[in-house]
C-alpha cells in the first residue's frame, strides 16, 4: 500500500506543479481584466499575460556595458525560490510530496530570498531609478515581515503544526470554526499579501510613474528572457500568495494526496477559491488609491497591531479554553 | 609624696591656659611670649617629675628644655621677627570667638577620649594625659588657624611641649623618647630658620599668600 | 653586632663620608658601592637578626632585601642621572643629595629591623628630614613651596606618631611594666592580649594618623604629590618608595596589637572601620584627583598613594589572605613603581635632562620614537599598574576582592568603582606616553643598559605574583597569619 | 565530538601563589573551542600570525574557555581583554580607552560575582560583566567604536570570537554554576536584553556608512539574539520544561557556531576593500565587484550569512529561533506570552532590517558604478586575504546545507547544559530545497533556451533616458546614484528618528555613556578644588579627620 501512496502524492504533486505554472499567468490576466470590465473598460484579454511572456522570450535581451557577471543570476534567483515557494503550498489537495518542507518559516524566508534578489538586481546598474525602487521595497519589507511573523504565530499555535500542509490538514479536519483571532490575522495576512505582491495600496502595478513606482523601478535595466523571468516570478508570487490565504483560512474541501476520489472536488473548489481571490482584489483595487510612500509604513504598523490583537485573543482564548 | 599629684596638675594647667590664649592673640609677639611661659611652666614640671620619680634623667630633660625651647627658640623668633619687621598683627584665617569655641569643643572631646581609661598609672592620672592631649589638639588648631608661616611654626612647638609634658609624666619611660623630642625641636628649628630665609629671597614676606598663589595656580 | 645592626649602621655612618667626596660623579660612585655593600649586608640579614632594640623578624628580613635591592638598581641608575644632570646645581648641593640617599637607606633599614617602637619612630623622623632637605635642594619656587609643605605635613604626623607610641608604652604598663620591654614591639605582640584596651585604641588612632602621614593616605597624603614632582628623582621618588612600606607595616604591626586585643577580649576597638575609611578614601580621592594631571612624576606620586589606600584597605578587611594579599601588593607594588620612575628618569635624560619641566607628560609623549626598548618598558611599567592580567598585580587585586566579597560584601561597591577609576585613568596615558608621535625634533638615541634593569624589576614581579617560590610562600603566609 | 566526553584537568605551577591553574575540558569549551579554531586560523594565515600580541590575545581566549577554576576564567578573560586593548589601541587611540573601561567594568563584576553564593545577585552580576563584553545592551554603545578600530583581522576575532568567550561564560555560569538555583526571572532578564540588542543593532547596523562600524552592530545584534536562545532555555529549564530549552540551545549555540564563521568573513573582506581602496565608508565605494570578483563572490556568501537568507549559513539558527519563541509563546502567563508575541514582532522587524543592511552592503559597495577613483581602480585583494576568506566560506558550507548534522554535533552540550532532554529532528532541510529550486531554474533556462532568442547586444544602460555621463563624470554623476545614506534614508525617517533622535546617537550611548562621562567630569572638578589646597586647608583636612576619629573612639567606647 505504501508503493501506491508515494506513487499517487508523486502523480498529485506533478499535477499541482504543472496547475501552479499554467493558472499564475491567467490569474494575474483575470485581475487585470475583472478590474478594467468593472470600470466599464473591456479590457485586455484574460490571457495577456501569456503573449506578454511569449513577446518578452523572442525579444533579444539588451545588457548593459556596466553590468557585472552575476546581471543573468539575479533573475534566476529571483524565479527558483518563488518556484519553491508555489510547490510547497498545498493547493487542490493537501500531503504532497514536498509537505515535509512547507515549514511556514521556511516559506517566509523563500519569499524574503526572492525580493533580496530583485532588489539586488535593482541595485546591479547603479542607477537612480533602480536604488530608489530598492530603498522603497526595503523599508516596505521590514514592516512587512515583522507582520507576518506575527499572524504566523496565531494559525501555528491554533494548529500546533509548523508546516502549512499540517496547518491546513488541522483546520480542515478538527474543524476550527469561526474564531475572533483568526479573522485579525487574515486582516494582516490580507495586508502583508498586497505589500509583498505589490498591489494597489503599496504600488501600482499598472503605472510607469518613475516617482511611485517600487516594483518596476528595479527591472528597468532588464530586457528579453530576464524580464520574462521577472514577470512569470510577479505573476508566480501572486498565485501563492493566493493559495496560501486560501489554503489557511479556507480549507473545506482540499482534497488528500493519498485518497484520488478526493481530488476533483479539490481542484474545483481551489480554481473557485482563486477566482473568488481576484475578483475580490480586483474591487479591493478599484475601491482605493494608492498610498504616498511614507503612509505604507503606517498602514504596516495597522497590520502588525492586528497579529498582535489575533496573538491576544488567541491567548485569551486558549486561557478560557484551557 | 602628697603633693606630687596637685603640683603636677597645677603646672599643667597654666600651660594649657597658655595654650588656650594662644588661640586668641593677634601679635606675633604675644604668640611668641606665652610661648616662653609655656615652656618656663614645662621646665618646671619637668623638674618637679624628675624630684617626684627621683629619675636623673627628667633633670636632663627640663635642663634641655630650658635651654632650647624656654631661652633660644623665643630668641630666634624675635630676631626673626624684628628681622622682618613683623610687629603689625596676624590676620587669623578664622575668626577668634570661633577658634575659642572650637578650643573648648577640643578640650571636651580629650576628656571624653580619656574617661573610659582605667589604668591607674603611679604618676599620671587621667587628668593628666587629658590635659597634654588637650594642648596637643590645641596646639594643630593654631597651626591650621593662622595664615603666617611664623605663627604655624609657633603652633607646632606648643604642640611639642604637649607632648614633652606626656612624656615626662610617663613613669620609667626610657630617656629615648627626650632626647629625640629634644632633637626634633632644635632640628626643626634649624629647617625652619632656612626656610624662613629662603622664602624671605623669593617672596619678600613671610605670609603664605606667595606660597598659597602658587599652589593656585595649579599643576 | 648583628647584621641588622650594621646594615643600617653603615649607610649612616657613609653618610657624612660622602657628603665630603667634591665631584658629584666620584660620589655617586661611591653612593653606589655603599648600597651594594648594603644590599649583600641585607642578604645577610636572614641569618642574624639581631637582638634587642634592632631584631628583624620574617617581614623585616623580606623588605629589607626588598629596599636594599631597590636601593641598589637606583644606585646604578643614578650614576647616569647625575653624569646628564650634573651641569646643574652646585657640588655641595650634589654632595647634600647622595649624603641624603644614604641616610634614607639607612633610616628605611632601621624602620624595618627596629624592634623598638621608640626607635621606629625615630626612624621614620630622620627619613622625613632626609627626604624635606632632598626635596628642597633645586632652590626653585616650587620645589620650596614643596617642601615647605612637606616639612609641616610631616611634622605635625611625626609629633602624632610620637603621641601614639607614648600612649602605646602606657597601655604596655600593666602587661609588661616600666622599661626598655614595654616599648619592644615583638614583646607587645607576644602579650597583645593584656595591654589596656581604651588606651591602646586612642594610641592606634594617633599611631594611625601619624604613620598613615608617611604612607601618605588620603586625607594625610597632601606632601606627596609635590614631594614626588620636586627634587631630584632618585631620591624624592625611586627611594621614598621602600619608606611608604615602612609606614604600611608599622600600621600593620600595631592593628595586629588592637586585633589581638581585641580577640582575647580586651576594651580596644575593632581597628578594621578605621583602616577601611581611610583606605576607600584613598582609592576613591585619587580615582578622581588621576584623571587631571599633566606631570608624570605628580600623576605616579597619586597612584602610589592609591595603592597604599588598596594594602591599608586589605589589612582593615583582616584575615589571613587579605594580609598576604596586602603584603604581596606591597612588594609588586614597590617594584613596578621604582622600575616605572627609573623608566621615567631614564626617558626625561634622553629627552633634554631632568629640568623641572621635562618630566610634563607633553614633554614626554611619543618614547617609542625615542628608544623602542626604553618606550616599551616605559608601557609595560604603567601597564602593570592597571592590574591587568599579564601584569602580577591583578592575582593580589583578585585576592583582596575575594576576600571582600566574602567579608564585607557591601565594600566591595566602592572598592570596585576605586579600582575601575584609576585603572582606567592610569592606562589612559600609555597612549599618549609611548605610541604618540614624539614632540618635534627628537631623535632616536640608544638608552644603555638602564632598560636592563627596568626589565629584571618586571620580570622579578612576574615571578612572584604568577608563580612565586613554596619557600616564600610559606614565609609570607606564616607572616600573614601571624599578624592576622 | 567523543573525544570530549571524559573531563581531563591539568593543574598549571603558574597562577595563585600556593593553589596554581586549573584547566579542563568539557563538551560546551569543545563546541566553543571548534568555534574560535577556523577564526585564529584564517587571522593567522590572512597576515596576524607573526605579531606576538596577537597570540596573547588567542591564549588569553583559549584559557578562558579551558578555566576550570574562578581565577583561571578570569585570568583569561581579562589577558584577552588587556591583549585586544593594546591592538585596538595600535589601531585607533580614540576608542582604546573606552574599550579598556568597558573590559575593567566587566572584570569588576565578575570577580565579585564568582565569590558571591549561588543566586540573583551571582547571575546579575554575570550577566552585567559578560554581557558588557559581550556587546548586550544596555551596555553595548562601545562595540561599534572600538570593533573597528584595530586591523581587520583582529576586528575579526573580536567580533566573531571575543563576544563568544563572553557569551560562553554567561552559559557556564547561568546553566551549569549557579544551574542549580536557576529563576524564570533570569531567562527574562537575558531575553529583554537580547531584545533590546536585536533591535538596535540592526537598526543601526542598516543606517550605519562605514563598512566596520555596519558589521559591528550586526554583531551586537547576533548577540542579541544569541541572548534569547538562553533567555529562553534558561527560563524554560528553571520551569520544567526541557524540550523548549532544548530547542532554544540549539537555536543558540547554532547562531553562535553560524556568526562565528561569516563575520569574520565580512571584516576580512572589509580589510581588503580599506586596504584596496583606502576607505570603507559606503558613499565612497561602489562597483568594487568589477575590480574584485572573488573578494565580491565571498563577501556575498557572508552577506548571505548576515542577512538569514534560506540555503544560507544564517537561515538555520533564524529558523529555529522563531520557532523557539512561537513554542515560548505557548506557555508561561498572559504578560509573558503576550512579551513573546512582541519579540516576534521584533525578530521580525531585525530580521528583514538585517537583510536591508546586507543588501546595501553588497548593492552599494560591490554592485552599481564607482563612485570614487580609487574604487574604481580597486585590484584584487592580496591571497592570503583571500584564502583565509575561503577557508570561512568552505567551513560555513556545511552550517548552510547540513544543519541538521551539525545539530548532532551539539547534542552532547545540549545534553550536559539541560540533562534529561530529548534530541528534536529539524524542520529544514536544505538540501532537497536547494534541489527543488536548482530543478526549477534549470527547467526556467531550459525553456528559455529552446523558445527564446538568441544572442545578447551590449548597450549603455537606460536609465530612465537619462543621457550619457559628461566627460568630467566618467563613472556618471554620484548624485544620480543611490549612495549608501540616501539608501538607507526611507528606514531612517520611519525608524531612525523615532528610535535613535535627531542626533542618530546610538540610546546606550545618549542614556548610559554620556550622563556617566558627565557626572566623572564633575567630581574630578571637585577633586581638583580638593587637591589645589593650600597647606593650611590641607592642615585642617588633617585635623578634622583627627578630630571626627577622636569623637568616634569616644562616642565608640563610651557609647
Amino acid at each position: 500500500m505504501a508503493a501506491l501512496d508515494l506513487l499517487l502524492r508523486l502523480l498529485a504533486t506533478i499535477l499541482h506543479a504543472a496547475l501552479v505554472f499554467a493558472l499564475a499567468p491567467l490569474v494575474l490576466g483575470l485581475v487585470a481584466t475583472l478590474r478594467a470590465r468593472l470600470l466599464g473598460r473591456r479590457g485586455p484579454p484574460p490571457l495577456q499575460p501569456y503573449l506578454t511572456l511569449v513577446k518578452l522570450i523572442r525579444k533579444t535581451t539588451l545588457v548593459p556595458d556596466n553590468a557585472t557577471e552575476f546581471y543573468p543570476v539575479w533573475p534566476y534567483l529571483a524565479f527558483a525560490p518563488i518556484a519553491a515557494a508555489a510547490l510547497l503550498v498545498p493547493g487542490f489537495c493537501a500531503g504532497l510530496l514536498t509537505a515535509g518542507l512547507s515549514d511556514i518559516i521556511t516559506i517566509i524566508g523563500l519569499l524574503a530570498l526572492s525580493r533580496a534578489a530583485i532588489i539586488l538586481a535593482g541595485l546591479e546598474t547603479g542607477f537612480g531609478f533602480g536604488g530608489a525602487g530598492a530603498a522603497r521595497d526595503i523599508l516596505f519589507g521590514i514592516f512587512a515581515e515583522a507582520a507576518l511573523l506575527v499572524t504566523v504565530l496565531t494559525f501555528v499555535l491554533i494548529a500546533h503544526s509548523p508546516t502549512v500542509d499540517g496547518i491546513a490538514a488541522a483546520f480542515r479536519d478538527n474543524h476550527i470554526g469561526i474564531q475572533v483571532s483568526l479573522g485579525f490575522a487574515l486582516a494582516a495576512t490580507f495586508m502583508v499579501a498586497l505589500t509583498e505582491t505589490g498591489r494597489i495600496p503599496v504600488d501600482n502595478p499598472a503605472g510607469h510613474l518613475e516617482l511611485a513606482m517600487v516594483h518596476e523601478a528595479m527591472l528597468l535595466e532588464y530586457s528579453g528572457k530576464n524580464l520574462a523571468l521577472f514577470e512569470a516570478t510577479a505573476m508566480l508570487r501572486l498565485t501563492v500568495w493566493m493559495s496560501l490565504i486560501a489554503t489557511i483560512f479556507c480549507p473545506f474541501g482540499i482534497g488528500r494526496a493519498v485518497d484520488i476520489l478526493s481530488w476533483p472536488a479539490g481542484l474545483a473548489l481551489w480554481l473557485i477559491k482563486l477566482a473568488a481571490l481576484s475578483s475580490g482584489l480586483a474591487v479591493f483595487e478599484l475601491s482605493s488609491a494608492k498610498m504616498r510612500i511614507f503612509r505604507v509604513p503606517e498602514f504596516l504598523g495597522v497590520a502588525i497591531l492586528l497579529g498582535l490583537l489575533s496573538a491576544v485573543f488567541l491567548f485569551l482564548a486558549q486561557r478560557i479554553g484551557s | 609624696m602628697t603633693l606630687t599629684y596637685p603640683l603636677a596638675h597645677a603646672l599643667g594647667a597654666v600651660m594649657l591656659l597658655c595654650a588656650f590664649a594662644m588661640l586668641s592673640q593677634r601679635r606675633l609677639a604675644a604668640l611668641i611670649s606665652l610661648y616662653q611661659i609655656e615652656a618656663i611652666t614645662l621646665t618646671a614640671a619637668a623638674f618637679w617629675q624628675g624630684f617626684a620619680q627621683h629619675e636623673i634623667n627628667l633633670y636632663l630633660t627640663g635642663l634641655i628644655t630650658l635651654i632650647i625651647k624656654a631661652v633660644l627658640a623665643p630668641i630666634a623668633l624675635r630676631r626673626i621677627v624684628h628681622h622682618f619687621n613683623l610687629i603689625r598683627a596676624v590676620e587669623t584665617a578664622m575668626p577668634v570667638g570661633l577658634s575659642m569655641i572650637l578650643g573648648v569643643a577640643l578640650i571636651g572631646i580629650a576628656v571624653l577620649v580619656v574617661l573610659p581609661i582605667t589604668v591607674n598609672a603611679v604618676t599620671l592620672t587621667r587628668e593628666d594625659l587629658a590635659i597634654s592631649l588637650s594642648i596637643v589638639l590645641l596646639g594643630l588648631l593654631v597651626m591650621t588657624t593662622r595664615r603666617n608661616a611664623l605663627s604655624q611654626v609657633i603652633g607646632f612647638l606648643s604642640t611639642e611641649n604637649g607632648l614633652v609634658l606626656a612624656a615626662i609624666g610617663m613613669p620609667g619611660m626610657p630617656f629615648v623618647a627626650e632626647l629625640s623630642v629634644a632633637l626634633l625641636v632644635l632640628v626643626a628649628f634649624l629647617v625652619v630658620g632656612v626656610f624662613v630665609f629662603r622664602i624671605r629671597e623669593h617672596f619678600d614676606t613671610l605670609d603664605l599668600k606667595g606660597i598659597e598663589a602658587i599652589e593656585r595656580r595649579g599643576r | 653586632m648583628s647584621a641588622a645592626t650594621l646594615a643600617i649602621a653603615i649607610p649612616l655612618l657613609a653618610a657624612p663620608v660622602i657628603a665630603l667626596i667634591g665631584a658629584p660623579l666620584t660620589g655617586a660612585r661611591a653612593n653606589l658601592c655603599v648600597t651594594v655593600l648594603v644590599f649583600l649586608i641585607t642578604l645577610a640579614v636572614f641569618a642574624s637578626p639581631g637582638a634587642g632594640l634592632i631584631h628583624a623578624d620574617s617581614l623585616g628580613v623580606i623588605f629589607g632585601i626588598l629596599t636594599g635591592f631597590i636601593a641598589l638598581t637606583t644606585a646604578v641608575q643614578n650614576i647616569a642621572f647625575v653624569r646628564a644632570e650634573q651641569s646643574h646645581g652646585s657640588a655641595r648641593r650634589w654632595r647634600v643629595y647622595h649624603a641624603m640617599c644614604q641616610i634614607m637607606l639607612g633610616t628605611t633599614l632601621m624602620g624595618l629591623y627596629a624592634d623598638n617602637i621608640g626607635l621606629l619612630w625615630v626612624a621614620v623622623e630622620g627619613a622625613t628630614i632626609a627626604a624635606t632637605l632632598g626635596v628642597s635642594l633645586p632652590r626653585t619656587a616650587t620645589a620650596l613651596e614643596a617642601a615647605w609643605k612637606y616639612f609641616v605635613l610631616g611634622g605635625v604626623g611625626i609629633a602624632l606618631a610620637l603621641f601614639g607610641t607614648m600612649l602605646t608604652y602606657l597601655a604596655a604598663q600593666p602587661a609588661l611594666g616600666p622599661g626598655l620591654t614595654a616599648m619592644s614591639l615583638s614583646a607587645l605582640a607576644a602579650n597583645a592580649g593584656h595591654l589596656d584596651g581604651a588606651l591602646m585604641t586612642l594610641a592606634f588612632v594617633f599611631l594611625l594618623f601619624g604613620y598613615g602621614t608617611k604612607a601618605a593616605l588620603v586625607p594625610l597624603h597632601g606632601w606627596l604629590p609635590d614631594a614626588y614632582a620636586e627634587g631630584p628623582a632618585p631620591l624624592t621618588t625611586t627611594l621614598s618608595g621602600p619608606m611608604l612600606n615602612v609606614a604600611l607595616i608599622a600600621i600593620l604591626r600595631f592593628r595586629h596589637l588592637m586585633q589581638a586585643n581585641f580577640a582575647a577580649g580586651g576594651a580596644a576597638l575593632q581597628p578594621g572601620p578605621f583602616l577601611l575609611t581611610l583606605g576607600l578614601a584613598s582609592l576613591l580621592l585619587t580615582g578622581l584627583s588621576l584623571a587631571r594631571r599633566r606631570d608624570a612624576r605628580r600623576f605616579f606620586g597619586f597612584s602610589s598613594i592609591e595603592h597604599s589606600g588598596l594594602a591599608v584597605f586589605a589589612f582593615g578587611i583582616g584575615g589571613a589572605t587579605a594580609i598576604f594579599a596586602g603584603l604581596l601588593h606591597m612588594i609588586l607594588h614597590t617594584l613596578i613603581k621604582s622600575a616605572l620612575f627609573q623608566a621615567l628618569i631614564r626617558g626625561a635624560a634622553l629627552r633634554g635632562g631632568g629640568a623641572p619641566g621635562n618630566y610634563g607628560f607633553s614633554h614626554l609623549r611619543g618614547m617609542l620614537a625615542t628608544n623602542k626598548y626604553l618606550g616599551w618598558a616605559l608601557g609595560a611599567c604603567v601597564f602593570a599598574l592597571v592590574g591587568l592580567p599579564p601584569s602580577g598585580l591583578f592575582v593580589t587585586e583578585f585576592l583582596i576582592v575575594s576576600q571582600t566579597i566574602q567579608r564585607a560584601p557591601l565594600l566591595s561597591l566602592p572598592l570596585g568603582l576605586g579600582l575601575l577609576l584609576c585603572a582606567v585613568a592610569i592606562i589612559r596615558n600609555i597612549g599618549p606616553l609611548v605610541f604618540d608621535p614624539p614632540p618635534a625634533g627628537t631623535v632616536a638615541i640608544p638608552a644603555g643598559r638602564g632598560v636592563g634593569l627596568v626589565v629584571l624589576h618586571l620580570a622579578a614581579v612576574l615571578l612572584l605574583a604568577f608563580a612565586m617560590p613554596p619557600a616564600l610562600v610559606l614565609a609570607l603566609s606564616g607572616i600573614a597569619a601571624g599578624l592576622q | 565530538m567523543v573525544a570530549c566526553r571524559v573531563v581531563e584537568s591539568l593543574t598549571l605551577a603558574l597562577g595563585l601563589p600556593g593553589q596554581g591553574m586549573h584547566l579542563g575540558l568539557d563538551p560546551l569549551t569543545f563546541l566553543f573551542l571548534l568555534i574560535l579554531a577556523p577564526q585564529i586560523t584564517a587571522a593567522a594565515i590572512a597576515g596576524e600570525a607573526r605579531s606576538p600580541t596577537f597570540w596573547a590575545f588567542v591564549l588569553g581566549m583559549v584559557t578562558a574557555l579551558l578555566a576550570a577554576d574562578a581565577f583561571t576564567l578570569i585570568f583569561g578573560f581579562e589577558l584577552m581583554s588587556a591583549a585586544s586593548w593594546l591592538l585596538v589601541l595600535r589601531g585607533d587611540r580614540r576608542p582604546a580607552t573606552l574599550y579598556v573601561a568597558i573590559a575593567l567594568f566587566s572584570g569588576a563584576c565578575l570577580v565579585p560575582a564568582v565569590f558571591l553564593p549561588p543566586g540573583g545577585l551571582a547571575f546579575i552580576l554575570i550577566l552585567l560583566g559578560a554581557g558588557a563584553k559581550a556587546g548586550l545592551a544596555p551596555i553595548h554603545a562601545w562595540l561599534p567604536r572600538a570593533h573597528p578600530a584595530p586591523a581587520a583581522a583582529i576586528s575579526a576575532i573580536m567580533s566573531g570570537g571575543m563576544v563568544k568567550v563572553a557569551l560562553y561564560v554567561i552559559i557556564r555560569y547561568a546553566f551549569i554554576v549557579l544551574g542549580g538555583s536557576a529563576q524564570p526571572w533570569w531567562g527574562m532578564v537575558l531575553v529583554l536584553a537580547g531584545a533590546a540588542s536585536v533591535l538596535i543593532g540592526a537598526l543601526r547596523a542598516m543606517l550605519e556608512v562605514e563598512l566596520k562600524t555596519l558589521l559591528a552592530c550586526s554583531t551586537v545584534e547576533h548577540v542579541g539574539l544569541i541572548a534569547i536562545g538562553l533567555g529562553i532555555a534558561l527560563r524554560a529549564k528553571a520551569a520544567g520544561d526541557p524540550a523548549l530549552a532544548e530547542l532554544a540551545l540549539q537555536a543558540a549555540l547554532l547562531c553562535a557556531v553560524a556568526h562565528g564563521l561569516f563575520k569574520p568573513l565580512l571584516f576580512l573582506g572589509a580589510g581588503a576593500v580599506k586596504h584596496a581602496t583606502g576607505t570603507t565608508s559606503l558613499d565612497w565605494l561602489g562597483g568594487l565587484l568589477r575590480g574584485m570578483p572573488r573578494l565580491g563572490g565571498l563577501m556575498l556568501v557572508g552577506a548571505a550569512g548576515m542577512a538569514a537568507l534560506p540555503l544560507g549559513p544564517g537561515f538555520a539558527p533564524e529558523f529555529l529561533l522563531l520557532h523557539t519563541v512561537i513554542a515560548a509563546a505557548a506557555t508561561g502567563g498572559i504578560v509573558a506570552r503576550i512579551g513573546f508575541a512582541a519579540l516576534l514582532a521584533i525578530l521580525g522587524l531585525a530580521a528583514a532590517l538585517a537583510l536591508g543592511a546586507a543588501i546595501r552592503l553588497i548593492g552599494i559597495g560591490f554592485l552599481g558604478r564607482p563612485r570614487t577613483l580609487r574604487a574604481a581602480a580597486a585590484e584584487e585583494a592580496d591571497r592570503p586575504t583571500l584564502t583565509a576568506m575561503t577557508l570561512l566560506a568552505v567551513c560555513a558550507i556545511p552550517v548552510a546545507l547540513l544543519p541538521g548534522l551539525l545539530l548532532l554535533l551539539i547534542q552532547p552540550v545540549i545534553a550536559q547544559l539541560v540533562p534529561g532532554a530529548a534530541p528534536l529532528r529539524l524542520g529544514y532541510a536544505p538540501l532537497p530545497l536547494a534541489l527543488l529550486m536548482a530543478a526549477a531554474a534549470a527547467a526556467a533556462m531550459l525553456a528559455l533556451r529552446r523558445f527564446g532568442a538568441r544572442g545578447e547586444r551590449q548597450v549603455p544602460a537606460w536609465n530612465g533616458g537619462f543621457g550619457r555621463p559628461p566627460v568630467w563624470l566618467p563613472f556618471g554623476d554620484p548624485k544620480t546614484q543611490p549612495g549608501g545614506t540616501g539608501f538607507a534614508e526611507p528606514v531612517w525617517r520611519a525608524l531612525g528618528i523615532p528610535i535613535l533622535r535627531h542626533a542618530g546617537a546610538d540610546p546606550g550611548e545618549l542614556y548610559l555613556f554620556t550622563p556617566i562621562a558627565r557626572l566623572h567630569f564633575r567630581l574630578t572638578r571637585l577633586a581638583e578644588r580638593i587637591r589645589r589646597a593650600t597647606i593650611r586647608q590641607r592642615l585642617a583636612f588633617v585635623f578634622a579627620a583627627l578630630v571626627l576619629f577622636l569623637l568616634a573612639l569616644g562616642l565608640g567606647q563610651n557609647g
